[in-house]
C-alpha cells in the first residue's frame, strides 16, 4: 500500500492517537480507592470500552457503572438515570465511594451532576450513601491523564480535611504500574513515616484470585488516610508537567497549607536520588541500607552495560509525565531519545525537559506534542531509531519499520504482566536498563551472522 | 439432545439470582431469564435497555456499526466524528483479520482516524473540521470509500454527517462518502448500530456495480466477521467445493465485492442477529433468498455445504461436497477422539454476543459437554424463539428511533432465484429459507435462557452451577477465572481460532482440553469452597 | 554442513558439554565466604580459564590465586609452589580464609594437600595465618556442581562446632543466583529467625563500584556463622540428588545433630509452598502477609496466563538439581518438559523427578543424565519442542533449530544481568512465568503475517 | 612522538607497585618494571614465570595452542584429550571468525570436542578412549585433518598423542591426525603453546601441496587471528590491492591452504610474538622472507600496504595500492576529524596480548591519546626491544623444554625470493625485513613498561595515573571498572570490532569515544575520590 503520509505535515485529523479519552483516567484513579466504584455518566459504551480497554492491560476484572443514556435521557438530562444508577449500584456493590465521572454526551447536554447529587442525598437521606466524588471529565478535552489527575484532585477535595498537623507524608504517585505503587509504599514503610498514597491500585487491579466473594476487589487508599492528608506535614507530588492548579498536592497546599512538593517520577539514578533526597529531608531520616545496595548495584549496572547502550538513538512516546522522565533517564545512560512524542497537550512539555536535559537543542532532540502514531512513524523513518520505547500501541509501526519495541507504561497489550513492569526508583531503572541492554544485545546477536555466544 | 447431567431447579436459581435487586428491577430481569423448554419454547424478554446501575456487558450503536460491520472492510478509510476515545478503543480491538490480494493493496483497518473533537467544535460544530479531514484521508490515500461515524456528541450539537458526506462526495468524485447515525445513546446495544450499518451498507454500497462474475453457484456470506480467521476457513471449503463466493458481509470484504454481492443467487446468514435486516433487503428488491447456515461445528459445517448444494440443485455440486466432507473429516474424527473422553460430561455456559451463544454450543455438543445456560448479549426474540415471533414482537421507543428502510422490488434487477413453490420444496428438505428457528430448540430441557446477563448474576450463577466452562468476553474474563472457572473468549477468541469449519473445530477441541484440564484450576479456591453453603454439584452431575 | 549426527547413538568423546569442571563450582562457593579468597592448586591457565568463565556470567571481578605449577613441580611435587603461593596470596590480600581447591593435575600426581598444609601452618606459625579450607576437586571426577558441593561441605567440616543448641538456622541453598540468595535473606529475615547462608555471594558476585579499595570484595558469610551452624536447630539444603554423605548439612547432622531438612530447589508454587511450610514449621511463625501477597498474585496470573503455555513442549538442561525443579515447575503450568538433560551423572534424576511427577512415563517425558549438546539438539530434531530453557550454552543449537531459548541458571554470557535473575520462590516463580509466557507471545506475534496487537 | 602529557617519575612509582610484595618478590618484579627511554632501549625482563599466589592474566599452553593457533582454522577438528574444563572454556570463548565458502562447507569451531577423561582413564590410561574418540570424529566428520590436544594430566599419565595420532593416521588413510604436547604446566604461559603449535602446523600441514595458485603477487598473512573479522578487513584490502592471499596463519583460515602456504612470495607478519617461528621456519626452508606489517590504525595500514607493494617492487602494484589507500582515507578523516577534538589529551594503558599492547598505541595516538604505561601479558623481551636482543637472550628451562625444530633449507623446494642484497636494500627503504624493532622505540620517555602486570600492581596503577581508559583482557574488565575507569577488552573486543584497517579504526575510534565520554563514569566514586592520598592528577595532565 503506498501513501504520501511521509510528506504530510500539519492535520486536522488525528490518525493512530497517542492519548486516550479523559474519563478513562478518572476510572483507573477511582479505582486507587478503597471499596470504590468508578461510574461514568453516559453512554453504556463508554462504561464497556473503557472497561474492555483497562481489562487488556491489566488483566484484572474492571467493574464500571453507567447511567446508560437512551435517547430520551440525551434530550431530556440525565438526572434521573444518574439517581437510578446510583442506587442499583448502591445496592448490588454496597460501596462505600462512588467515583462519578462524566463523558462527552453529559457533558455536551450540559447536565450539572453537583446538582443532582445534591438532590440525590437530599431524596435519600445522607446517613446511609456511599460518599460521592465528581470528576468533571468531558472527552473533548485532554486526555486519559487529565482525566487522572482530576479524580485524585477531587477525591481530595472530597475527603480532606484540617486540623492539627499530623507526622505523616501525601505520595501523590501519578498514572504509574501497580509493581511501582507496591515499590514506593515499600520505601515508604522502610523509611518509617506514616503516609498516604493515593491512588492505590496496587492491589485492586494487580490481585489474587478470590477465595471469598469479592463484589469490589480489596485494596486502594481508604478513606479516613484521604480524609488525613490535609494535615499531613508535607505532600510529594510526581508529574512534570501537572499544575499546582489542577493537582491534589495544589489543592492540599493551597487550602490547608501542606507543603507540595513536586518532583518528575523518580526514573533514573539522578531522579531517584532526588526523591530519596526529599524523603531524607522530610523524614529526617537516613537512605535505608537496602536502597544503597540497590543503587549501588544499579551504578555497577550501568558500568557493565554502558557500552552496549550508550550513543544508540531512541524514540520514545507516551503521557508526556513518563516521556520526561523517561528521557532524562536515557540521557543518563547515553542514549540520544531524538523524539519525544507524546498525544497530550500541556504546553509544557520542552521546558521541563530542558530542565532536565540542558543540552536538548545541541543534541537535536525533538519534543512534541500532541502528535499521534502516524506522525512519530514519519519521524522514524527520517530519524532511524535504534528503538522505540513506549506502551503496545507503537507495535505495528515498530513491525512495519522493523524497529524493537521496549513496552512500558500504559497499555500493555501484547505482552504479559504489564501491570508487574517496574519503572521506579533504582529497582525500576535496573529493569528497564537491564531491558533496553538486551534489546540491544538480542538484537545485535540475531543480527549478526556470526551469532556470538558471547557478548 | 439428552442431557448428559442432571440440572437443578431453575425456579429456585431464577429467585437466587435477582433477590438482591430492587423490586422493579428484579421484576424486569425476571422476564430475562427463563428455564427451558424446548419443545415449548417460552418466551424470553430481549432487547430491552439495560436498567441504569447494572453492569453488562452490552456495547453501543457505535460499536455495533464501526467497531463490528463496518470495521472488518479493509479498503473504507472509516473516520470517527467526535472525541478521541471512541475511535481509540475500535482500533484493532476485535481480532477481525482480512487478507489483501498483495502487500500493495489498501488496508485501513490497522489505522484509526478520526476527528479528535475538542470543546470548541462542541460549542461552535464540528462539520467543518470533519470536512477538512474527508479531505485530508481523501489526499492521503484516494480511497474507494470513506464513512463517517457519528458519536454521542454529534447528534447533540447538529452537525449533519449526512449532509456533509453528500457534498464531500460530490466535491472529491471519485470516493463513496457516506454517514451513520450511530450515537451511542441510540437503541439498547450495539444491535442497533448493526441495524444502521446495514441500512447504509444496502444504501450506499450494494447494487453499485452491475457487472456479472464468472462462476456456476455464486453466494454472498452474511454475518461473518473473520474474527481469528474464521472467515479464511469458510473461504477455503466453499472454494474447495466449487461454490463463488461473491461478497461477504463483511469479513475480509472490499467495496469492490459488496457493491456486486446482488449478482450472487444465494445468500447465507452465519449471524443471523447483526444481518438478518441484509438478507430481508435483498431478497425484496433482486429476489435473492437467504437461508441460514452455520459453520461452527463439524456436523453443522457438513450440513450447511450440503444444504448450499441442495439449494443450488446441482449433483456434481452435491457430489463434489460429499467428497470435501469425506475429505476433511478424518482429521477430525482423530482429534475428537483422543480428546472426547476428557471433555465428556463436563458442563459449559456461554453468554455472548447474538448468535455465537447458540453456534457454538454444536462443538460443546460434540465434546461431550452440556450447556447449562446461555443467553446472548444484545439479540433480539427472534434469536433465542424463532423468527415465528417476529410478528408478536412489541415495537418499543428504542426501536422505534432507528430507521427501517423502505425497500421494493428492483424494477430492472429484480429476479427471483427461487419460485414461493421451489422455496417450500427447500424448506420441507430442512434447509431453514428466509428462517431462524433460534437458539432455545437446541438446549436441554430446564437449562436456564438469559438474556444480557448481568455482572451480579453471572457471579452467582457460577457460584450455583460451578461450570466448567464459561464463555463471555474479555470483561467476564477475570472475574470468572478468579473463581476458578476457565473463561473463553468467544469475541474476540483470546489468541486462538479460527474455530469454524473442519480445521477450526479441531482448534476449539484443543482450546478446550487445555483449558478444562487444566491443573491451574486446582490452585485457585473458589468462594464456595470456603463458604458453608452446600454445593449443588452433587445433584447435578450425572 | 553434512553430518551424521543425528544416526548417532552412544559416544565415547563428548562434545559440545553440557556441564563444566569440578574446581570451577568449587572457587564459585569459595566467593560466597566472607574474606575468602579461592585458591586452585595446579596450572596458572585453570585460574584464569575459570576466572575468565565466571565473569563472563557474574561481570563481576573474580580473584583466584594459583600455585601455578611448572614442569618441575608436575613432576616433582606442588608443596613448594603451594606454600608459596599461600604467603604472597596472604601477604597482598590479608585474607581471613583462603578456599584451597585442587585440579587434574595436582590430584593426578597425588599431591598430598592437607599434609602441606600442615606443614605450612608448622613453618608460619598458625597464629597469624588465614583459616584454609581445603577441597579435593579433580576435574575428572564429577562436575561443576560437585566441586561446588565439596567446597560447601569442606568449609563446614573446618569451621563448625559444637556446642548448646542455638534460635538458629541453616540454609544451603546451592548454586542459584545472587538475586536469588538476596530474596532467601529476606524470607528468612521477615520469618525473624537467625540464620546462616551459605555459600552467601550475593554481593561479592553482585556489588557495587568500589568506593573505597576493596582487595577483597566486601560480603559473604561469616565465618562466625559457620562455626555456629553446628549448633543450629536446623539445616534446610536445598537439592534433590545431593546426597547427605557429600553434603553440608549431612555432615553436620552426622557430626553435631542438626537435623537435615533436604528439599528441591523451591521453584513453582508447589515447591515454595513446601519450603514455606517448613520455615512456619521451624520458626513456628505463619507466612509473612507478602509472601502471601505475592502467591495470590502468582497464582492470579497463572490463570491469567494458562492459555499461552498450556500443552507447550520444552526441552530443558543445566545442572540436575535445577533441572528437577524446573521440570516440576513446568508440569504445574501445563507445560510439557519432553527432554529433561543434564551434564551431570548423579544415578538419581529420574527417581527424584518420578517423585515429583508421577505421570512422567505416561507422559512420556525422557531424562537423560550425562548428555552434552549434540545429545540434545538430535533429540530437539526429533521431539520439536516449542522452546528451549536452560544457559546460554545452548544458543547454537536454538539458533540453528529455531528455537526460542529461554535463559536461566549459568552460565549466561549472551545476555545482560544474569546475576540478577531470580528462579526461586514466588517471586522467582513470577519471574520464570512471566518470561515464558511472553517467550510464547513475542514468537506468536512475530510468526503471525497479521501481528495480533492484543493478546 | 612528544608526550602530551607531563609524565611523573617512574622511579617512585615503581617503588609504590613493589613495596607491598616479600623481598624476593619485590626483586624479581623489579626487573620487569621498566622506565622507558626510547633513544636507548632498556632492559626489560619478560617471558619468566609468574611466581605462585601472584594473580596474572596469564593463561597456559594449552590455551596458546589450542585456544589461539589452531583454533580460528574451521576445517580442523579439534579434539582436546582431558577432563571437560579445558575443552568446554576454548569454546567459543575468542571471537575468531570464519567464513566457510559455503553454509555447507565445514566449520568445527563451533564445536567442542573432548575425550572427557575420568577417574578410570588417569589411572589406566587414556589412549584407547582417545583412538575411539578419532575414530568417531572421522566417522561423524570425515574431517580433512584431526588435531590431539594435550591437557595437564595427558604427559603424567604418559598417554603418547604423537603415537596415537600416527597410528589412527595410518588406519584412516584420507586424515591427517597429530597431535600436540600442550600440557597447561609447560612454558611459562600460552606463549610456549604458540611456539608448540607452530612447530606442529609447520611439520604437520606446511608443504603438503605443492599446486601453484594463480596471482602474480601472492602473501601469507602470519599472526592474524580474526577476533572480531579483523582479518576479513585485511583480506578485502589486500584483494582491492590486488594482492593474493595464499594461506593466513590462522585467521579465516584452512588446512588445504595452510598446506599450500610454501608457494607464496612474501609472509607478512602481524603479531610477531605468536608467530615468528613460522615466519623464520620458512625462510630457512623455502626461502621466503617475512616482513613485519601493522594493519592497527590508519597510518600503519597504508604504510603495511605501500611496503608489500615495494616488496614486490611492482609500478603497477605501488599505483593500485595507492588508489586504495586515497579511496579509503576520506571517510575515516571525517569520522577522526569530529572526534578527536574530544579524546585529544586524553591517557590510555594497555596491558595486552604480546603484540597488540604495542599496535593499539597507533590506534590512540590518532586520536592524539597518550600511552602512559604498557605492557604485555606473554611476550618476550625481542617484542619489547626489538628483535636485536635475540642473541642475548638467556635460554632458561623453561625455554628448553619447548622443542626448537631443526628446520634446513629443502632439497627441491628451497628458492629464496629475494638475494641477500635485495633484502639489504628493501631493509634501508624502511621495510622491516625478517626483523622487529618492538613496542619501546614508539613510546614515550618516562612511560612506564611492565610486563606481566599483577592483578594488584595494575589496581595500583590506576590509583596514581588516573587513566581515562585501561586496555586488557575481561579477567580485569570489571575490577578496573569497579574503579570508574573504562576498560576497553582487546582481547575479545568485547562485542566490538574489526578494528583492522581502514573500517577497523574507524570502529575503534568510535567505541574509544563512546567510552572515554561516557557520562556513567562520573556516577562512580573511584577510590581516590574518598582517599585522602594527594592527587597525581596536577602533575600529569598538560
Amino acid at each position: 500500500m503506498t501513501t504520501n503520509a511521509s510528506t504530510m505535515t500539519a492535520k486536522t485529523a488525528t490518525q493512530n492517537a497517542c492519548k486516550l479519552c479523559t474519563p478513562l483516567g478518572a476510572c483507573l484513579a477511582f479505582r486507587g480507592i478503597e471499596k470504590c466504584v468508578p461510574f461514568l455518566h453516559g453512554s453504556q459504551g463508554c462504561a464497556t470500552y473503557i472497561r474492555r480497554y483497562l481489562i487488556s492491560h491489566y488483566k484484572e476484572p474492571i467493574d464500571i457503572a453507567s447511567s446508560n443514556f437512551n435517547e430520551e435521557t440525551a434530550v431530556f438530562g440525565g438526572s434521573h438515570n444518574l439517581k437510578l444508577g446510583l442506587k442499583n449500584v448502591t445496592q448490588q456493590y454496597k460501596p462505600q465511594v462512588i467515583g462519578i465521572a462524566t463523558t462527552c454526551l453529559s457533558e455536551t447536554i450540559g447536565d450539572d451532576v453537583p446538582m443532582i447529587l445534591k438532590d440525590y442525598k437530599a431524596i435519600m437521606g445522607e446517613a446511609d450513601l456511599p460518599t460521592m466524588i465528581f470528576a468533571s471529565t468531558p472527552s473533548y478535552t485532554g486526555s486519559h491523564i487529565d482525566g487522572f489527575h482530576t479524580a485524585v484532585r477531587s477525591a481530595v477535595q472530597t475527603f480532606a480535611t484540617g486540623g492539627a498537623k499530623k507526622n505523616m507524608l501525601n505520595l501523590f504517585s501519578g498514572m504509574i504500574s501497580p509493581a511501582d505503587i507496591r515499590y514506593l509504599k515499600e520505601i515508604l514503610k522502610e523509611f518509617g513515616m506514616p503516609f498516604m498514597l493515593l491512588p492505590d491500585y496496587s492491589q485492586t487491579l494487580d490481585g489474587g484470585p478470590w477465595g471469598e466473594y469479592h463484589r469490589i476487589p480489596p485494596g486502594g487508599t481508604p478513606t479516613s488516610a484521604i480524609a488525613d492528608s490535609g494535615s499531613a506535614a508535607a505532600s510529594i507530588e510526581f508529574g512534570s508537567t501537572l499544575e499546582a492548579k489542577k493537582s491534589a498536592a495544589g489543592y492540599l497546599e493551597e487550602t490547608f497549607g501542606v507543603p507540595r512538593h513536586s518532583m518528575p517520577l523518580p526514573i533514573g539514578i539522578k531522579a531517584t536520588d532526588r526523591f530519596f533526597a526529599l524523603l531524607e529531608e522530610l523524614t529526617e531520616k537516613p537512605m535505608p541500607e537496602k536502597y544503597e545496595d540497590e543503587r549501588r548495584r544499579l551504578v555497577d549496572a550501568y558500568a557493565d552495560g554502558h557500552k552496549y547502550v550508550f550513543g544508540r538513538k531512541a524514540i520514545l512516546y507516551g503521557e508526556e509525565d513518563l516521556v520526561i522522565s523517561m528521557a532524562a533517564f536515557l540521557r543518563e545512560i547515553g542514549v540520544v531519545p531524538v523524539l519525544c512524542a507524546s498525544g497530550g497537550k500541556s504546553g509544557l512539555m520542552k521546558k521541563r525537559m530542558l530542565e532536565l536535559i540542558p543540552d536538548l537543542e545541541e543534541l537535536e532532540i525533538q519534543v512534541r506534542e500532541g502528535v499521534d502514531f502516524v506522525d512519530i512513524e514519519n519521524e522514524a523513518k527520517v530519524l532511524k531509531p535504534d528503538f522505540l520505547i513506549g506502551n503496545s500501541k507503537g507495535f505495528t509501526m515498530s513491525r512495519k519499520n522493523e524497529l524493537q519495541l521496549i513496552r512500558i507504561g500504559f497499555p500493555i497489550h501484547d505482552r504479559f504482566g504489564g501491570q508487574r513492569l517496574h519503572h521506579l526508583g533504582y529497582k525500576g531503572t535496573q529493569e528497564l536498563f537491564d531491558r533496553i541492554v538486551n534489546t540491544v544485545i538480542e538484537y545485535r546477536q540475531n543480527s549478526s551472522p556470526v551469532g556470538y555466544t558471547y557478548i | 439432545m439428552p442431557a448428559k447431567v442432571n440440572l437443578p431447579d431453575p425456579a429456585s436459581i431464577t429467585e437466587e439470582l435477582i433477590n438482591k435487586y430492587p423490586a422493579k428491577v428484579a421484576k424486569k430481569r425476571r422476564k430475562s431469564i427463563v428455564a427451558n423448554d424446548p419443545d415449548t419454547i417460552p418466551e424470553v424478554q430481549a432487547n430491552v435497555r439495560t436498567v441504569p446501575g447494572i453492569i453488562t456487558q452490552r456495547g453501543c450503536s457505535y460499536a455495533g456499526c464501526k467497531g463490528v460491520v463496518l470495521g472488518p472492510t479493509r479498503d473504507i478509510v472509516n473516520i470517527v466524528h467526535g472525541p478521541i476515545g471512541c475511535s481509540f478503543y475500535a482500533w484493532l480491538t476485535r481480532r477481525n483479520q482480512t487478507r489483501p490480494e498483495t502487500p500493495e493493496h489498501e488496508n485501513y483497518i490497522t489505522y484509526c482516524f478520526s476527528t479528535d473533537m475538542q470543546e470548541e467544535h462542541v460549542v461552535f460544530g464540528g462539520e467543518k473540521k470533519l470536512k477538512v479531514a474527508i479531505q485530508e484521508a481523501y489526499d492521503l490515500f484516494h480511497p474507494k470509500a470513506i464513512a463517517i461515524f457519528s458519536t454521542c456528541p454529534v447528534g447533540l450539537i447538529g452537525d449533519d454527517v449526512h449532509a456533509v458526506s453528500r457534498e464531500m462526495k460530490e466535491k472529491l468524485g471519485d470516493c463513496n462518502v457516506f454517514g451513520f447515525s450511530c450515537e451511542g445513546y441510540r437503541g439498547v446495544s450495539q444491535s442497533a448500530g448493526h441495524h444502521i450499518a446495514n441500512n447504509g451498507v444496502f444504501k450506499h454500497m450494494v447494487g453499485n456495480n452491475n457487472e456479472i462474475k464468472p462462476g456456476k453457484f455464486k453466494i454472498n456470506l452474511l454475518g461473518e466477521y473473520n474474527i481469528g480467521g474464521d472467515a479464511f476457513e469458510i473461504e477455503r471449503l466453499l472454494e474447495k467445493s466449487g461454490i463463488t463466493l461473491i461478497a461477504s458481509f463483511s469479513g475480509n470484504s472490499t467495496v469492490g465485492a459488496m457493491e456486486n454481492a446482488h449478482t450472487a443467487d444465494l445468500n447465507i446468514v452465519q449471524c443471523h442477529r447483526s444481518i438478518n435486516y441484509m438478507g430481508d433487503m435483498m431478497e425484496t428488491k433482486y429476489g435473492i433468498p437467504w437461508m441460514k447456515v452455520n459453520f461452527v461445528g463439524v456436523e453443522s459445517t457438513a450440513k450447511s455445504l450440503r444444504k448450499i448444494a441442495e439449494y443450488f440443485g446441482d449433483a456434481e455440486l452435491k457430489a463434489k461436497v460429499e467428497e470435501v466432507i469425506a475429505e476433511e473429516m478424518p482429521a477430525v474424527k482423530e482429534i475428537i477422539e483422543e480428546i472426547r473422553p476428557r471433555t465428556e460430561g463436563k458442563t459449559a455456559m456461554l453468554f455472548v454476543g447474538g448468535s455465537r451463544a447458540h453456534h457454538y454450543q454444536d462443538l460443546f455438543n460434540e465434546l461431550g459437554m452440556t450447556t447449562l445456560s446461555a443467553g446472548y448479549e444484545f439479540a433480539h426474540r427472534d434469536d433465542y424463539e424463532g423468527r415465528e415471533v417476529l410478528p408478536n414482537i412489541k415495537i418499543d421507543a428504542d426501536s422505534k428511533n432507528i430507521e427501517e428502510l423502505k425497500v421494493t422490488a428492483d424494477p430492472e434487477l429484480y429476479n427471483p432465484r427461487k419460485s414461493p413453490e421451489e422455496i417450500e420444496e427447500l424448506k420441507a428438505k430442512g434447509l431453514e429459507m428466509n428462517g431462524y428457528t433460534g437458539m432455545m430448540k437446541q438446549m436441554v430441557h430446564k437449562s436456564l435462557v438469559i438474556d444480557d446477563v448481568s455482572h451480579y448474576e453471572s457471579e452467582k450463577l457460577i457460584e450455583i452451577y460451578k461450570p466448567d466452562i464459561f464463555c463471555a468476553g474479555i470483561k467476564k474474563k477475570y472475574v470468572v477465572q478468579k473463581m476458578g472457572v476457565p473463561l473463553k473468549q468467544l469475541h474476540s477468541y483470546d489468541y486462538g481460532g479460527p474455530y469454524t469449519g473442519f480445521k477450526g473445530a479441531v482448534n476449539f477441541y484443543k482450546d478446550i482440553d487445555r483449558m478444562v484440564n487444566n491443573p491451574v484450576w486446582k490452585m485457585i479456591k473458589a468462594p464456595w469452597e470456603k463458604a458453608e453453603s452446600e454445593s449443588l454439584e452433587a445433584s447435578y452431575v450425572a
